[in-house]
């Protein structure tokens, strides 16, 4: 995988463009100030060194244009650093709304990653050129982090809650995938591929691998068997509120407070429900803290994230977000 | 010639004895207790650091097992943090000098001094007796869940006895405030004070207002790991976020702690071998005291991407910029302070010249970080080692091995050799550089830090990395042999060997137990070479 | 600080003060103030009776201006570490 | 003991070599102690961190923890405290005005007030571990709150833990204290260690100021309205 002694990692999305771009400016202003600095210093050295052995130096108390001077051109030049990676930062954390979503879960040294169609891989990553992709991830058991050098992307990957980092790959080929944060005895071991293919390529990986249907209906499948179908009725008649369509609305709280129904809150109300309790709900429902493993998890949210406004359920309607 | 008599009268020779020494209530001898334990701490840590190269030198884990290499990379990063770092310039140099400096006859509290280096004995015994039993192996941020709940090493040990050596750190701070607020001669004012003393005191502040903080930190992870009790544990709504919080709003100061009093000794180096007062010596004063109180605003840019939110993340790297220009502003004028001076380059200086070009590297690489688009990628990469070894290796050793034979004749009464001396500097600039040079290329291609294993694209660079760590190890072998030599052989001194300004150079080297015989009254500013009669100006 | 001595009248009506704003505290955190009010109200109390045996107990109102600093800046970090870290969480649902 | 003299290395009234003055001296331990004190409160406020920001993320859970703490129990702790406060600082009056007797009664009152707050502090732990609301492994809380109650029980043990292990330490303290009062060591014009005990008292005391209501009163007026 490239020569022997690379100096310069390859530019594996758009992002990674900019992120070198912004780089260099560093440098360049890095270069600047290191030479300056150190040619001022050898060429004082040199050229004021004492000549005899009770010799002074100049009584030069200081200047205040030049104090101010050395502090306004650095402050100045922090302020570009600052502004043009500020911009960076904003669009390296947020996604794009056409990203196709991919569930990650990093677990004590091995990284299990899910396709919605219903791939399920470990430590490999195949991708369509071209097509922008957001990872949910989440940890079983400490922090990890999700790196791939090549997009110039990283993300802690947390037990408790789920965070996301996107990429567009612009290049095919096989790309590092490193767990960055320290996370016990084989961390080194936990690192694995990312295989950016050609779009038809790719449909042919993906016609070939899904054993047991897409991710949502597994999820609708796990739904009727944990009877949450007993209290989330479809037609709303149940104890608990109907899930129909729910996903992305904003709903009121039993504290007068508003939430979005994102995957994090629903991750949240499966665990612990009475964190954010629903508007005119009792707190009745129990927790499912350790009786569904993250994996499960992905599939009820990838249900829910699927089911239609007023129709039946069990059927499986087209991919809705 | 020194007649015997006055020899006898100095600290070093007033009374024998191992009691004498282990209950000394003397700051200097206190200072020299610490230039002991630290020095054996520096060695230790070095050698957890080579084998840490050693196993480098090839792609797979082959020298040491996984296990046991997080343990050496968690060791060393315990030890030349807590260990010698944090110590190193303030308990030695500053527990020496400070009294000196400002003309008092001992710090204000001298039985504090001494448990202090008790305490730190004590905490320091702790840790090593967790390195030998079985070591600790969650790197030296203890981050939680691991520490807590998922690692099954002595993390408990550890985090005992860094919980007591902070307190070390706390009662050298608290005592540096108040000897310097309190005990400074007739005429010293504020702004009269050797620059030394104002970064030691800009470093005390971080001392005595973080330490406690990464204190309870150590305690809560201790509490949660010994009794299940539920604070940053993800299982009951605990968050590990609040976990590096609380201990990166500690151990971001901590690196001011390392780095200041550094950079008070570089002033004085700068000042005494280009005789010169410090260009704008008020602006380089406030910069410390700036740096200490800036320093605790701007801990999140270690948490970019941790899952802080973005928010935050932006108004961390605008206060991290911030916090760069006083380092900015100090470089500036120590570079300017060479212009029109009579400059020497006895050792001192070397060590000065170094550390002046590899902080400016080590500032710089620090910018690129605090930027958060470029963090999101070089992020716990060998590019982060690099940069903070520049500035602690680079900066903070080189400044400190500048103090060291800066005023070694005032500790001993005994001239370093020089030679020997200029040529060891030259050995650790050169070994330095290759060690962590290629350190920063293997960060941007992205080689994650603590990495047991790694790609092989990575080899070549590597091997240069452990090149230069063994230059390096050599390098920092060399002055032991020297300045024990010295000792016994070395040329002996009068009261300024350097002729230069500063009331520790009034007194005798080594200076008597109760530093000065009759208390000086200061009447010029600080490093007023030119007004001496007879002084011969540089007009050149 | 030095020793200036402050007259037991004071020491009791300090105290009395403090007695009287206990059981404000108490009273008012019974009573239902809207969303955060009450939080508020519980800490400027808590602030004011912090603030009078700082001053009165301790001697700080009589002390140089140095160990008035030094009191503020104390308090002055607590604000610091408790604003920034909580800066952290408060925007932490804002990622949008 | 034997009787206090100056020279006596015992007994620190004599002026130490290195100060200049005894009014230095003085403002070296005034200004040394407020340090300490300072970074007392940076160590408590790293707990007051965790209560924030478990408070804002859980104010439920916290809520609901919160009313199983007994309101009049930690007012009546606040009394005892507060009182505490009153007699330390007649006793430094006492020391000031040099009415020897007084110092050691009022320390000694001091001294009671401080364990009467710790055996009610005891009271209210004993009652905990009866209701299984200590954290780790056998606790138990009612309704579905239970993991987040956990972490509120972890925050009030560690906080008042660490507040009852300075109070025990301050009562060490003061027990020191009054002995050597009763010696007669405190002059109007050497009373330093008296004032510094004091300020350390007066401190725990602040700290208890501020988590009374923050760990008592929090979720108080949720418990009458019952939403």
């Amino acid at each position: 995988m490239g020569s022997r002694l690379p100096l310069f990692p390859e530019q594996g999305s758009a992002l990674a463009g900019e992120v070198d771009t912004f780089y260099f400016f560093m440098l360049a202003v890095s270069a600047f100030f290191s030479v300056l600095i150190a040619g001022l210093v050898i060429y004082f050295a040199v050229r004021y060194r004492r000549r005899s052995e009770n010799q002074r130096g100049e009584a030069i108390h200081g200047g205040m244009t030049l104090e101010i001077a050395w502090m306004v051109i650095p402050f100045f030049l922090t302020m570009i650093m600052f502004f043009w990676s500020a911009k960076l930062f904003v669009r390296i954390s947020r996604p794009p709304d056409d990203a196709m979503e991919i569930y990650a879960v990093g677990k004590q040294w091995m990284w299990k990653l899910q396709h919605k169609e219903g791939q399920r891989e470990i430590n490999e990553l195949h991708i369509p050129l071209g097509q922008a992709v957001r990872l949910k991830m989440t940890s079983e058991d400490v922090i990890h982090s999700f790196y791939v050098p090549v997009f110039r992307t990283k993300m802690d990957v947390l037990p408790g809650r789920y965070t996301t980092t996107w990429f567009k790959p612009t290049k095919t080929g096989k790309f590092h995938l490193f767990c960055a944060e320290y996370c016990g005895t084989k961390h080194s071991g936990m690192i694995g591929w990312v295989h950016v293919m050609e779009p038809n390529e790719y449909q042919a990986w993906l016609a070939g691998g899904a054993e047991e249907g897409t991710l949502a209906t597994r999820g609708s499948k796990l739904f009727q068997d944990l009877a949450c179908i007993n209290c989330h009725r479809p037609d709303g008649k149940g104890r608990g509120p109907s899930l129909e369509g729910l996903f992305g609305d904003r709903i009121d709280l039993e504290d007068g407070e508003k939430a979005v129904v994102d995957e994090g809150y629903l991750r949240e109300s499966i665990l612990s429900p009475q964190a954010r309790l629903a508007k005119g709900y009792p707190p009745i429902m129990p927790t499912f803290q350790g009786l569904v493993t993250e994996d499960q998890l992905l599939q009820l949210i990838e249900y829910i994230k699927n089911t239609e406004k007023k129709t039946k359920p069990g059927a499986a309607p087209a991919a809705k977000r | 010639m020194i007649t015997a008599r006055e020899e006898k009268l100095n600290y070093l020779t007033a009374d024998y004895g191992v009691k004498s020494w282990l209950l000394t209530v003397d700051h200097k001898r206190i200072a020299l207790l610490y230039l002991a334990t630290i020095t054996l701490f520096f060695f230790l840590g070095g050698a957890f650091a080579v084998l840490i190269r050693l196993e480098l030198l090839t792609p797979a884990g082959d020298l040491v097992q996984s296990q046991t290499y997080n343990k050496l990379f968690t060791m060393h990063g315990v030890i030349m943090v807590f260990f010698f770092l944090i110590p190193a310039v303030p308990a030695v140099l500053g527990n020496f000098l400070v009294p000196l400096m400002i003309g008092a006859r001992d710090l204000a509290f001298p039985r504090l001094n001494l448990a202090s280096w008790y305490i730190f004995v004590i905490g320091g015994t702790l840790s090593i007796l967790a390195a030998i039993l079985g070591g600790v192996d969650t790197g030296w941020t203890f981050y939680t869940p691991y520490s807590s709940t998922y690692s099954n090493t002595y993390v408990m040990i550890t985090a005992v006895g860094i919980f007591i050596t902070g307190f070390a750190s706390i009662l050298t701070g608290l005592n540096f405030i108040v000897t310097i607020h309190r005990m400074r001669a007739p005429g010293l004012t504020w702004f009269r004070m050797p620059l030394f003393i104002w970064a030691n005191y800009a470093a005390s502040l971080i001392m005595v207002l973080g330490t406690p903080v990464v204190a309870v930190t150590i305690l809560l992870v201790g509490v949660e790991r010994a009794f299940g009790l539920c604070i940053f544990n993800p299982n009951c709504g605990g968050d590990p976020v609040l976990f590096q919080h609380l201990f990166w709003f500690y151990s971001h100061p901590a690196v001011y702690i390392m780095i200041l009093p550094t950079m008070g000794v570089i002033s004085e180096l700068v000042a005494a071998c280009t005789r010169k007062q410090i260009f704008g010596y008020k602006l380089v004063a406030m910069a410390s005291v700036a740096i200490a109180v800036l320093g605790f605003l701007v801990w999140g840019h270690h948490l970019f991407v941790s899952g802080q939110s973005v928010y935050a993340g932006l108004v961390f790297s605008f206060l991290s910029y911030a916090v760069g220009i006083p380092s900015a502003v100090k470089v500036f004028n120590w570079t300017a302070t060479l212009y029109k001076g009579a400059n020497t380059y006895q050792t001192p200086m070397l060590y000065a010249f170094g550390f002046i070009g590899l902080f400016t590297i080590g500032g710089l690489t620090g910018l690129m970080l605090a930027a958060t688009g470029l963090d999101v990628h070089v992020h716990d990469t060998y590019f982060v080692v690099a940069h903070f070894h520049y500035i602690m290796v680079g900066g903070a050793i080189m400044g400190y091995l500048g103090g060291m034979h800066f005023w070694w004749p005032k500790m001993t009464g005994r001239m370093y050799p020089e030679l020997p001396a200029k040529l060891s500097a030259l050995v650790i600039f050169v070994g330095f550089n290759l060690t962590f040079f290629p350190q920063f290329l293997l960060g941007y291609l992205g080689m994650p830090r603590r990495y047991h294993a790694y790609p092989e694209e990575f080899q070549v660079l590597n091997v240069m990395s452990t090149a230069g760590a063994s230059v390096l190890a050599f390098g920092y072998a060399l002055p032991m042999f020297y300045f024990v030599w010295s000792l016994r052989y070395g040329q002996r001194v009068g009261n300024n060997p350097w002729g230069a300004k500063g009331l520790e150079w009034l007194t005798s080297s080594p200076p008597p137990t109760h530093n000065f015989d009759v208390t000086p009254i200061v009447t010029e500013p600080a490093y007023a070479y030119a007004a001496e009669e007879g002084a011969e100006i540089v007009h050149t | 600080m030095s020793n200036h001595i402050v007259s037991t009248r004071i020491y009791f009506a300090v105290f009395a003060a403090l007695i009287v704003f206990t059981w404000v505290t108490v009273a008012v955190a019974r009573i239902d103030l809207g969303l955060y009010f009450n939080t508020v109200a519980a800490l400027a109390i808590a602030v004011t009776k912090a603030l009078l045996v700082v001053l009165y107990f301790m001697h700080v109102r009589y002390s140089t201006k140095l160990t008035k600093f030094v009191v503020a800046g104390g308090f002055l970090w607590l604000v610091i570490m408790i604003g920034l870290v909580m800066a952290d969480y408060y925007t932490r649902a804002w990622i949008g | 003991m034997s009787t206090p003299s100056a020279e006596h290395p015992g007994h620190p009234a004599a002026l130490l070599h290195h100060f200049d003055t005894a009014e230095q001296q003085k403002d070296a331990s005034t200004l040394g102690m407020w340090l300490f004190l300072i970074t007392e409160i940076m160590f408590f406020g790293g707990m007051f961190t965790a209560y924030v920001a478990g408070r804002f993320r859980f104010h439920e859970a916290f809520k609901e923890a919160s009313n199983t703490l007994d309101v009049t129990l930690g007012a009546i702790n606040t009394t005892v405290l507060i009182c505490s406060s009153l007699t330390m600082a007649l006793a430094v009056h006492a020391a000031q005005v040099g009415k020897k007797k007084q110092i050691v009664w009022f320390l000694l009152a001091t001294i009671l007030l401080g364990c009467t707050f710790l055996g009610v502090k005891v009271v209210e732990y004993h009652d905990k571990f009866v209701h299984h609301h200590v954290p780790g492994l056998h606790f138990h809380f009612p309704g579905p709150n239970a993991r987040n109650a956990e972490m509120f029980f972890s925050i009030y043990f560690g906080m008042t833990g660490l507040h009852a292990l300075h109070m025990v330490v301050g009562v060490g303290l003061l027990a020191v204290l009054a002995v050597r009062a009763g010696k007669g060591w405190f002059t109007p014009d050497y009373y330093t260690p008296v004032e510094m005990t004091g300020l350390y008292w007066h401190f725990v005391d602040i700290v208890w100021i501020f988590l009374f209501p923050l760990l008592y009163l929090l979720g108080a007026h949720f418990a009458i309205t019952g939403h």
